[in-house]
């Protein structure tokens, strides 16, 4: 394993100071905590948008701090939920008395510390809501087991949020919205070379020179069946087929297209992935109405993307295309 | 068990965690995410050196351990293992040692702290499927009129055996459950480092019984 | 190898359709070239910018067509530089009388090709101006070889050379701040793994579990010298050394920062070694004014970075940070 | 050699880009950037594809090379392989067949559009250290009255002996200039690609002879 950094047990902290550092107007990191705030946080008349989990997925979640998305991202360690006093902290640092927002992807350690950290500012008079994110299509939604988990589509549901939020919607609205959109965005993803953690040093799981894995998580845990490589469009059609052809899709609808490359396919490539989601899409009477391709919610130095659609409707799609300035999502 | 053990038990633990990171982190790989090792390590290395401090009581002893698990480790263990010694804290409230009795509702308290906040019963592969049956064996070592030693050397063995038998299952809680029926044949990482933390109870209470018989 | 494409000869041409309908409202793609120009070019009394290479290293350079930036891309195949002809058909879309000034990154064939696309475009009648990129500190500088390579300061130079010609400068004037840019930038990079080309299926060069490669180019050639791993800190005080070494950086400069990852290196790891180099320019009395992080020119899917530093003055400050709005460079 | 002569001998050559392709990306990736083989491949395809359809003389057959490579090759190759074949369809202007004597022209347009072109002189490792001692040799070799076939041979061996002997070269031009004393110990990928051009020459007209005989 080659990683650029010290001490292993050092790379998030370091990571979030060269953040820090990039983004001085935008950003600024509370000591110690592993959170970046919006640097003017915490903004007055707004809700707070909190959002967060383990780290190696950047440039989530810290590149989503900023006007028009959230308010704070807190960054556990690595492929490591946040603690609740982290995530507290940020929660208090971005409640301007209007209440805050948490946006927490479906994974178990997500989920149990951010209930706490909501305990924990509910005890001290913060409003606090929480949205759960579970896009993943390659995982079964049973209300037996733990659900599907939240990837990449997390990403289009911070920005919406943010959207609202910035509007000066109530607590209760942005809430409403982006329960809507969660109901309304699915993904799935594809890995062709596992991930190494910085402290463990070996890849997460092992691949055959010629075989893929299906359905992986953004954590490295191993997807839902494997298979042998395929080309793009034979690829993209499978992912896109079960996408698609999950709840909410219909001919005529207009969607937002994320291609999210996971950690080290290159731009190259997601490129040809988002030409033949295109034909697909249009196969399927779907409209594109804005796509974004590149590097959103990775895995460390997984090979791999995923592909995300977004079924819009009217206010949706203008919050969607509504101005952020963030350092890694424009509009 | 007083503060003293209880104390012992935990630097035991820490160290044996620190030895057996690996192996964690083996297992989460395998059917997670491979940072249970790292999560664990964090999170008693932090206690090791709370500890080193600490002057309270039994109760405190927990507290501080939940408290310092809760802050530290994250992921799915961090809430799960500091709510199981924020729930022992209370159970063990005002009381300044416990004998072979107190155990099985201590276990029962940890227990269903994680239940509750896991969401979980047992036969969903994890760190549950060991806790939930120590009450009762605790409970029936105690009736045989079985000394501490004794009761927590069985409950050291049925975690084993416990964390082992994961193995076979298939889970349906926490991130092995995205694996389906790929999860058959791999051990949950949260089973086995509960089979440590009470092999490292067993030992620290023999290592006690040792010296007091030295004494 | 894997890598997610179709037929390997048709990687580029894919990529440029997948780029193009990503961006439909910034982008469009001449037919059958390669070429990637501005929606609205030729920009009435403005002088046309074009620049170009080998593909393989996206987002550059179509990422960077776009207002304020790039008139157009011309993509030759992987790792080779365009032809005479597709450069020929930029030159001709771009030009709105203005002239066109073509920036062209110091390698053999990319200058060859450039240079007779020039010669036929001025037998037609454009004004046609070049200017060659050669930042590369890592390769010995001698009248007597083929001189210093054009690396990730390109993407700076494109910039200022956008800004200046938005403002509607004369193609001499742009010329000039163009040439002063190209004399004020420095860049280093590493490889931690190395790259592998669609169709040759085979890394380009192998490393040691526990080797890398310092200075190495955007084409996966083999760098200057191999070394074992080094920590984060030693390794960019290394690089930063060269680069900060050379001609140009005095103590009180204002300093732009570019930490440019080659494909496969995480983000984290980049923002990692920016923070490394940050403390370096501090202990070398350099204010680093902006700071750019990310992916901006790569080299498929090599691991490693690149280090850009460019001493500013108050016009390419100026002109640095002035808007622009391109698919992968935005201020 | 006339326009059949020269049509037969740039497909032959096409062929056995194709079949040495590997060998020339393999070259490249030592001391370049791997895409030799490819681009050779891509030019020499299309000039094939080109020749279907092409009835004109023996000057246009080589601006037709020249075009082709000029406008499909790309990299340095494409604009030194364009010049060569360009000047040579200049000189060839107005002939319909060339005989041994004035090969030593040809090449000598050739090489020279190569020095221009890539700034390049003797011993920078590169394809001109094949060309340029090519328009000697045949000059020679015609003076000794030696007929077409034996100089083309002769022109053959040549080259590929300059072509081997670049890989004791240090690189002073291209992209391996950036490997210094790197490149020492790698044969030149341009330098092969013209060795093996003469090599499909000689054949073409071995071929032909033997053609010729058998009528
Ligand atoms: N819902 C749950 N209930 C009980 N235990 C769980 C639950 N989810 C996960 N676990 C336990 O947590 C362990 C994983 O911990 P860890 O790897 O530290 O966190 P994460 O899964 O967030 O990476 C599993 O092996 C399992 O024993
Ligand atoms: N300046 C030059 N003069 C003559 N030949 C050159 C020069 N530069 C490169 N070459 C030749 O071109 C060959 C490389 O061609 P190719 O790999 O197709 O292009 P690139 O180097 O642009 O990738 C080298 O092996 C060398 O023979
Ligand atoms: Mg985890
Ligand atoms: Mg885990
Ligand atoms: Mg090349
Ligand atoms: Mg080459």
């Amino acid at each position: 394993m080659k990683k650029v950094m010290n001490q292993p047990e050092h790379i998030v902290s370091q990571m979030l100071d060269g953040m820090a550092q990039a983004y001085p107007e935008r950003l600024r990191l509370l000591e110690e905590t592993g959170v970046l705030v919006r640097r003017d946080a915490p903004v007055n008349g707004k809700v707070g948008l909190v959002s967060g989990g383990g780290s190696g997925h950047e440039p989530a979640h810290g590149g989503y701090v900023g006007k028009g998305m959230l308010d704070a991202a807190v960054a556990g360690e690595v492929f490591t939920s946040p603690t609740p006093d982290q995530i507290l902290k940020a929660i208090q640092a971005v409640d301007s008395g209007e209440g805050v927002l948490c946006i927490v992807k479906n994974y178990t350690g997500d989920v149990l510390n951010f209930e706490m950290a909501a305990e924990l500012a509910a005890a001290e008079g913060i409003q606090v809501e929480q949205v759960i994110v579970h896009d993943d299509v390659a995982v079964e939604d049973s209300t037996h087991t733990t659900g599907r988990r939240g990837i990449a589509g997390t990403v289009l549901v911070h920005k919406i949020a943010g959207a609202k939020a910035e509007q000066g919607a109530s607590l209760k609205e942005v809430k409403e919205v982006v329960e809507e959109t969660v109901s309304r965005v699915r993904s799935m993803g594809v890995a062709l070379e596992p991930c190494t953690l910085p402290e463990a040093g070996q890849p997460s799981f092992t691949l055959g020179t010629d075989e893929i894995e299906l359905g992986i998580g953004i954590h490295g845990e191993p997807g839902v069946a494997r298979t042998e490589q395929l080309p793009a469009e034979a690829l993209v059609k499978r992912l896109s087929g079960k996408v698609i052809g999950d709840l909410p899709f219909e001919r005529g609808d207009r969607v937002a297209v994320l291609v999210n490359g996971m950690g080290s396919t290159p731009l190259m490539e997601l490129h040809v992935v988002h030409r033949e989601l295109i034909e697909i899409l249009s196969e399927n009477g779907l409209t594109p109405v804005q796509a974004w391709v590149g590097e959103y919610m990775t895995s460390l130095d997984m090979a791999g993307f995923s592909i995300t659609l977004l079924k819009l409707n009217k206010e949706l799609e203008q919050l969607l295309l509504s101005e952020s300035d963030t350092p890694a999502f424009r509009v | 068990m007083d503060v003293t053990v209880a104390k012992a038990w935990f630097q035991r633990y820490a160290d044996v965690i620190s030895e057996e990171k690996a192996l964690l982190t083996r297992l989460d790989s395998a059917i997670g995410d491979g940072d249970h090792g790292a999560n664990m390590a964090r999170g008693w290395k932090a206690v090791q050196e709370e500890l080193e401090s600490f002057t309270g009581g039994l109760s405190d002893a927990f507290l501080l351990v939940s408290r310092t698990l809760i802050s530290k480790v994250g992921g799915a263990s961090g809430p799960l293992y500091g709510t199981v010694f924020l729930r022992m804290s209370m159970a063990l409230k005002g009381k300044e040692t416990i004998d072979e009795t107190d155990w099985s509702n201590l276990l029962q308290q940890g227990a269903e702290g994680i239940a509750q906040r896991g969401k979980v019963t047992g036969g969903e592969k994890t760190m549950y499927d060991v806790w939930s049956v120590l009450p009762q064996a605790a409970e029936e070592t105690a009736q045989q009129g079985e000394d501490e030693l004794t009761l927590v050397t069985r409950l050291a063995q049925i975690a084993r055996e416990k964390a082992d038998a994961t193995q076979e299952m298939k889970a349906t809680k926490g991130r092995a459950a995205y694996l389906g029926d790929r999860s058959i044949g791999h051990k949950d990482p949260g089973a086995e480092s509960t089979a440590l933390l009470f092999d490292a109870l067993r030992s620290t209470l023999a290592d006690k019984g040792g010296a007091d018989h030295e004494n």
